[in-house]
């Protein structure tokens, strides 16, 4: 806090203050306060366990927040509900792939596209920006060949791809992704770098976790290290991963 | 609740629980409401407590076995309504002659008793080949080993035949089986003794000579007993009837739920899969014993004990010292065993379980028997207390599903309270309502419950 | 592919359905076993032997011609041929919607069998004018739906005019008026609404109106002292009936009803509704019950909450069944029944055929109707030769003689309800001298009549 | 790989040409051949000239309202739902109360008389089940997988207590009987053959409804939430009112299958509306598809079929049959979850 504190609040995208999840007897996330700043690529890491995801789940409404204070583009909040994440400009994926299984991979990504009222989407008629939309994101993974097989039928890789492009559908201004490299191919690790770097050329704030200290060296502008729910350290990502009790904490000495 | 606390796996009441200024209300409204009860009529409430207790014990013991299963597969296995009358409707099998006075004779159906015999037949074969195979294996010849076994399975299924088909002799058919139980019970339990005793060399010789006669004796004279008194007649049927509702139990989950798990996406495939057997047993035993209530014979009688001018039967103190019975001898199995460490890793997660060894299959197999026994032993009571009709089976699963949800999914604490609260709600409940109402009070008081605690009372982590 | 494969398979089948269903439409053949006995008698034989015995006498050779005469015994010779003949005999066919599943089921599976009963000592003493009698049956649930559905099928594939049935009055209300307007008659044993004697011209019955029993219950509460009543009572129809008709009566009599408890007919535990009926002290208790199940539990459960007071109840009440689950708690029960009669030789008679075909006797009065239902059917059949004409069959039903059978002697009104049959009160004895003849109960006698 | 025009333009361009009509066709040969099984049996039934299949048609057109109704909640949405019949009665009992101007001196209470006309009452009955679906869902909402079987297990058994016992309204045991027939223009619609065909023209609209709302944005929304409800909010839906919404437009259609149901028959008491009823209706819908509106119209036919048809299997005992139709059901699920989980020819696995 020292070092972001100085700076001013609307260079932050999302800042959290005292922020705190339990599980249980386990705090997840213990008296947290991070700002993470707007625009580039911010990577978070830590030793499992670390409360790594269970940042992303509160920033993003999945789980609710204990206590503390959530500011997002200047708005303070107490309380985020899920489906309130995209209007604070919030989406994200999920460490476990979370597809809708049994449908289409068109229907994946067009689920994202349309209106989002009950009355809006029941009387909206099928429109051809949405399927243009959805075929561009395809075709930017390579799944438009697939559209109409189910996603429960895609191999590992292709539903993480079909993960991140249903990310990009939403169009928003902060994206959380939760590990998008896990279990990747080099080919598709390169094509998700891509689609990450591309979000950074249209000066989107991307938060990702990530365990490889590689891609965290090649992709992110910024890194915080958590340990047991409390931040261990923050800075540019050579200097913070230099550091020793970064390494301690990584090493498990 | 000092036995419940030393439990470390019991979970606390969460804090904010407590603390929710709801509960203070609730729990005042509540005391309020059986204060005024109590002033207006003493031994009414009294009664109505009784009643509660006794219908809560069945509605627990239920609950118990729903409990332990799903606490381990996770699933409601909606059969176990049908389970519950299979065995209720053992008891009459067994018994049926003795009580008919006036309306229809004993039923006796040579069908039947193959089926149930060969059903007896896989399930111990099926028992055999996953317990005993991959231990001889290695050291006896194979073919012997199956020849062996698929005799046993056979010899098993015929005996069983044999005892359904001479209801009548419930008693001399089973007395060798018993007579054979107490004597290798008594001889493990000497042997042992004199073993650890009096030391390797002289405790052998001592127990060869002593021990083994006495332990044949023992078994011989309490054969003899059993095949002499007519009166235990009734208490082994109903050993049988929970016997044989969990060979049931133990052949569904073999034949249908082990490929159902194999496949299944979400819980929901297992229940309306069980939700199929409860249908098509409750039918086929009404087609068999026809769909009439039936009694069966009334153990200790019908005259009544006075308390403080309510009623209570004998039989019914009866049933709730078997529900606290059932509840202690799961919490043995379940806390001081091997067995129950087993049973809880597999409720935690199967996969890791299968890895550091657990014989899955075979845990799961036993908690389905088991579940199925205490299912059937739950009809029995309740057939013994009130009577039995085909459809028993539907409401009595409701409300153990209902009391193991009120008490806490997945535990058998939760089951036991639960199964009480249960039982006290829907009798304080109707006290200003017609009774009527009964059966909607106790699924408002599931709503209200899930709504508020949406764990149960007492929830498993 | 599958699932085009499938799809054709299920078509498949459900065109073989329908092929059963609509195609099982052919003229049933009696085929008859003709005894023919051939006698071969086979007369006195005579068999004429002549033996020469010589004799030789001294130097004499005499022959002498012995006659034996050798009778063979007369032999008779009986040698039975069976001869088979398909004789194309028209059976008279008759629809009978009963409830086998459901509320009624009790019910319904003793009317059935007991109706079968009657058609086969009917087809075996010759038939209906030489012409056998058939039953077709089927399942109305106790609802309305299926009724409907039972009673279209059994009138547009089975093209039956005469129905006997139904179990329940609520499938009764629902068939009742599609029978009214297509001029089917339907003719029930059991069903006791009230509502049923308006349901119109085609429709009768030989089971009394609740009315009845709730006018002798009434009575007979009243004459017995009882001033301070409680009810308990099943939620069907027959039980709802049989328990306002009595609380009426009572009640118009100067009673007080002070109690009075519903359940529903999957409930077994009536403790809780018992325990506050018994708190208000009533002087007795009265059981409407439509399961035997319910009235004999409710029985056991009364003495089981110390209750030493009276119990009234109907037939279902004192029921076999019931009386079995109840045991001890029974006795002293007082039961406002139609009871069969044991001096009559057609209901001992009928009950100890029944008893040996099904090993079993219950709710022997609605047995009894049902098995009359049959025999009125057949009489009525004689007399008008034709299962299709429904209205010669509702005009003999309504011009019926005096008819005698297991329940009585009996007519129908203008209403094609029951005249001449009446209530008995019976008291439930001990176990010990409870038997399958004497049904479990002493008939005190005929219900009291007040004014 | 080929483009596919057709796929991508909207249905009914298709419609004004030809060449597409025929792929758009033949790429749905499987829903094709479902339509003509569903259509030849409908006319096989009709052909055969009796009112017994008339009788037939009827139940499944009842069937086939109520299993395309519960398919939209169990199939679409992924609630498993047990509650359905709790609706149907609903509409029915409103129906009958509406409609009935006829005098009930035997029960305590007397009915007040609306003397709706059938219409009119039947749109009024939807719009008190739509409120009554409100509630429920309200609280049903808030459970999942097996507790909301369970609430909704509840909810049936107290729907069927409160048409028992609550008898100054609904006549308890007794039913209401002479319920009105419907009147267009001035004619009143008495006959069997007129009441199927009503009946089957509401079932095309509620068919026509249906499809329209799986085909919608609103449709695919549903899917999605039964494949992952968190997921979908964490992109902005509140799955709670989707769920809602589409609770209350199947629990008014279930309520319009019951306003026909009462009026049909003329006569209805609470034991047409047991919880039994519910779980044949979700066996309906397993057994024809979950997840596709032509498995809940051929589902309905294969159970209305298999039911009706046991009442001709020569080798049953009569006293058997009915008990014999619950334990072969009982085999069906069975079956079914065992070798297909998703029906006959649906997609969704449950």
């Amino acid at each position: 806090m020292s070092e972001a504190g100085k700076q001013q609040d609307n260079e932050f995208a999302i800042q959290t203050r005292g922020l705190l999840k339990q599980f249980a007897s386990v705090r997840a996330i213990n008296n947290l306060s991070i700002a993470l700043p707007r625009e580039g690529i911010t990577s978070i890491v830590g030793p499992n366990g670390s409360g790594k995801s269970t940042l992303i789940n509160l920033l993003s409404g999945t789980l609710p927040i204990d206590e503390g204070l959530v500011i997002i583009e200047g708005m303070s909040l107490r309380a985020i509900l899920p489906y309130d994440s995209p209007n604070h400009g919030i989406t994200r994926t999920f460490q476990e792939v979370r597809l809708f299984d049994q449908m289409t991979v068109l229907d994946n990504l067009l689920v994202i596209l349309t209106k989002r009222e009950v009355f809006g989407s029941l009387f909206e008629p099928p429109r051809a920006s949405y399927r243009n939309r959805a075929r561009q994101l395809l075709d930017s993974v390579g799944l438009w060949d697939k559209r109409q097989d189910m996603a429960a039928n895609l191999s590992y890789g292709q539903r993480k791809l079909l993960e991140v492009s249903r990310a990009l559908a939403m169009d928003v201004q902060i994206y959380l992704f939760d590990e998008p490299f896990a279990g990747l191919f080099p080919a598709m690790l390169e094509r998700v770098k891509g689609l990450l770097e591309g979000l950074r050329r249209e000066r989107k704030t991307i938060i990702f976790i990530e365990h490889n200290m590689d891609l965290i060296r090649q992709l992110s502008d910024y890194t915080f290290v958590l340990d047991s729910g409390e931040l261990l350290a923050e800075g540019e990502v050579q200097e913070v991963l230099a550091k020793p009790e970064v390494i301690e904490a990584y090493l498990g000495t | 609740m000092k036995i419940l606390n030393a439990d470390k796996r019991l979970p606390a009441l969460p804090r904010s629980i407590i603390g929710h200024p709801l509960v203070s209300i609730v729990v005042a409204g509540v005391i309020i409401y059986l204060a005024l009860l109590l002033g207006q009529s003493a031994d009414q409430f009294l009664q109505f407590s009784i009643n509660g207790i006794v219908i809560g014990a069945i509605y627990a013991i239920v609950a118990m076995g729903f409990n332990i299963v799903y606490g381990t597969v996770w699933f409601f296995d909606l059969s176990y309504g049908a389970m519950a009358t299979m065995g209720a409707y053992s008891v009459f099998y067994f018994t049926g002659r003795q009580i008919q006075t006036v309306g229809r004779g004993e039923i006796n159906n040579l069908y039947l008793d193959i089926f149930m015999g060969i059903l007896i037949a896989g399930v111990v074969a099926w028992v055999l080949y996953v317990w005993i195979y991959p231990e001889l294996r290695s050291r006896i010849n194979r073919i012997t080993l199956l020849a062996v076994g698929a005799l046993v399975a056979l010899a098993t299924g015929a005996y069983t035949g044999l005892i359904l088909a001479h209801p009548a002799d419930l008693n001399v058919f089973l007395s060798p089986t018993i007579g054979l139980l107490v004597a290798t019970a008594s001889g493990c339990v000497l042997y042992l003794g004199a073993l650890s005793g009096i030391g390797s060399g002289r405790g052998l010789i001592l127990f060869l000579v002593l021990g083994l006669p006495g332990a044949l004796a023992l078994g011989g004279y309490s054969g003899w007993l059993v095949a002499d008194t007519l009166s235990t007649r009734l208490y082994l049927s109903w050993f049988m009837g929970a016997i044989l509702a969990g060979a049931s139990g133990l052949a569904i989950y073999r034949g249908v739920y082990f490929y159902l798990r194999r496949q299944a996406r979400s819980p929901l495939v297992m229940l309306v899969g069980s939700l199929g057997f409860l249908l098509s047993i409750t039918a086929f035993i009404a087609i068999i014993f026809s769909p009439d209530g039936r009694p069966l014979a009334q153990p200790f009688g019908t005259v009544p004990w006075s308390l403080a001018g309510a009623f209570i039967k004998p039989f019914q103190v009866l049933i709730i010292g078997i529900a606290f019975a059932i509840f202690g001898g799961l919490y043995l199995l379940l806390n001081k065993t091997s067995f129950g460490t087993a049973v809880r890793a597999i409720g935690d997660d199967e996969e890791v379980a299968r890895i550091v060894g657990i014989n899955t299959p075979v845990v799961i197999a036993v908690i389905f028997f088991l579940g199925a026994t205490i299912a059937g032993l739950g009809g029995i009571l309740l057939g013994e207390d009130i009577g039995i009709r085909p459809q028993m089976g539907l409401l009595l699963l409701l409300k153990g599903w209902i009391a193991s949800v009120v008490g806490g999914i997945g535990n058998i604490y939760g089951a036991l309270l639960g199964g009480f609260v249960l039982g006290m709600v829907e009798n304080y409940g109707v006290w200003y309502i017609p009774a009527q109402w009964k059966d909607a009070v106790a699924f408002v008081l599931l709503i209200f419950f899930l709504s508020f605690w949406p764990r149960g009372l007492l929830p498993r982590r | 592919m599958r699932k085009l494969l499938l799809s054709i398979l299920v078509s498949l089948v459900m065109m073989s359905i329908l092929a059963v269903g609509c195609g099982g439409d052919a003229t049933p053949v009696v085929r008859e076993v003709v005894v023919e006995k051939e006698v071969v008698v086979e007369v006195e034989k005579e068999v004429v032997v002549e033996k020469e015995v010589v004799v030789e006498v001294e130097k004499e050779v005499v022959v002498e011609t012995e006659v034996v005469v050798e009778v063979e015994k007369e032999v008779v010779v009986e040698v039975e041929k069976e001869v088979v003949v398909d004789k194309i005999l028209e059976p008279f066919r008759i629809g009978v919607m009963e409830s086998l599943t459901g509320p009624g089921e009790t019910y319904g599976q003793v009317a059935v069998q007991s109706k079968q009963l009657a058609v086969e000592e009917i087809n075996r003493a010759g038939g209906i004018n030489g012409r056998p009698l058939v039953l077709i049956i089927e399942d109305e649930k106790c609802n309305a739906r299926d009724s409907i559905t039972a009673y279209t099928k059994l009138t547009q594939v089975d093209k039956v005019k005469i129905i006997l049935g139904t179990s329940c009055s609520g499938a009764m209300l629902g068939a009742a008026p599609l029978a009214e307007a297509d001029g089917v008659v339907m003719f029930s044993g059991l069903a006791t609404n009230p509502a049923v004697a308006d349901a119109g011209d085609y429709i009768f019955r030989t089971s009394m109106n609740d009315a009845q029993v709730g006018i002798d219950t009434g009575n007979k509460l009243w004459s017995d002292g009882i001033r301070k009543l409680a009810t308990i009572t099943e939620a069907t129809d027959y039980a709802e009936g049989v328990r306002r008709e009595s609380a009426n009566r009572f009640v118009a009599l100067g009673g007080e009803v002070v109690a009075e408890e519903r359940y529903g007919s999957e409930e077994t535990d009536f403790r809780t509704a018992l325990t506050k009926i018994i708190g208000e002290n009533p002087d007795a208790i009265h059981i409407a019950a439509q399961a035997e199940f319910s009235g004999g539990t409710i029985q056991k459960q009364v003495r089981e909450l110390g209750y030493e007071g009276p119990i009234y109840g109907e037939i279902v009440v004192v029921g076999a069944t019931a009386l079995d689950i109840a045991g001890e708690s029974a006795t002293g029960t007082i039961g406002i029944v139609a009871e069969l009669d044991s001096t009559n030789p057609l209901a001992v008679n009928f009950l100890d055929r029944f008893r040996a075909r099904y090993a079993f006797t219950t709710l022997q009065w609605y047995m009894g109707s049902a098995y009359d239902d049959v025999y009125i059917t057949a009489a009525c059949l004689e007399q008008t030769g034709d299962d299709q004409d429904a209205d010669g069959f509702r005009d003999c039903l309504y011009n019926m003689e005096p008819f005698s059978g297991t329940i009585g002697t009996y007519t129908f009104d203008d209403k094609g309800e029951v005249v001449g049959l009446s209530n008995v009160i019976a008291e439930v004895v001990a176990v010990a001298d409870r038997t399958p003849e004497n049904s479990g109960w002493n008939i005190l006698g005929p219900a009291p009549v007040l004014p | 790989m080929l483009e596919k025009p057709v796929a991508e333009s909207p249905w009914w361009r298709s419609l004004s040409n030809p060449r597409l009509l025929g792929t758009r066709l033949s790429s749905n040969v499987e829903l094709l051949i479902n339509f003509i099984v569903v259509v030849a049996t409908i006319v096989f039934i009709l052909s055969q000239g009796s009112g017994f299949g008339i009788r037939i048609a009827q139940l499944f057109a009842i069937f086939a309202i109520l299993a395309v109704s519960l398919n939209l909640v169990i199939g679409y949405t992924g609630l498993l739902s047990l509650a359905h019949v709790a609706f149907f009665g609903v509409g029915a009992y409103s129906v009958a109360i509406l409609t009935t101007d006829a005098a009930y001196e035997q029960v305590p209470g007397h009915i007040p008389h609306f003397g709706l006309s059938f219409f009119t009452a039947l749109f009024v009955g939807m719009a008190i089940t739509g409120v009554v679906a409100l509630f429920v869902g309200g609280v049903l909402s808030r459970f999942r997988d097996d507790i909301f079987v369970l609430v909704s297990v509840g909810f049936a058994v107290i729907s069927h207590r409160i048409f028992l016992f609550w008898q100054p309204v609904t006549r308890g045991p007794f039913g209401i009987h002479a319920i009105a027939k419907p009147e267009v223009g001035g004619m009143v619609i008495d006959s069997r053959l007129e009441f199927l065909f009503l009946t089957l023209a509401f079932l095309v609209i509620v068919f026509l409804i249906s499809w329209l709302i799986v085909r919608s944005s609103f449709g695919r929304v549903l899917m999605a939430i039964r494949e992952d409800e968190q997921a979908i909010e964490v992109f902005g839906y509140k799955a709670r009112y989707f769920k809602l919404t589409i609770w209350v437009i199947s629990a008014m259609m279930a309520a319009l299958a019951g306003g026909i149901t009462a009026s049909e028959q003329t006569f209805i008491d609470p034991q047409s509306f047991v919880l039994l009823e519910s779980i044949l209706l979700v066996t309906i819908v397993i057994l024809g598809g979950l997840g596709t509106l032509w498995g809940s119209l051929l589902g309905a036919l294969v159970f209305v079929l298999l039911n009706e048809g046991m009442r001709f299997v020569p080798f049953l005992p009569g006293e058997l049959i009915g008990q014999a139709r619950l334990a072969i059901l009982g085999i069906v699920i069975v079956l079914l979850m065992l070798f297909r989980p998703q029906g006959l020819v649906g997609r969704f696995k449950l």
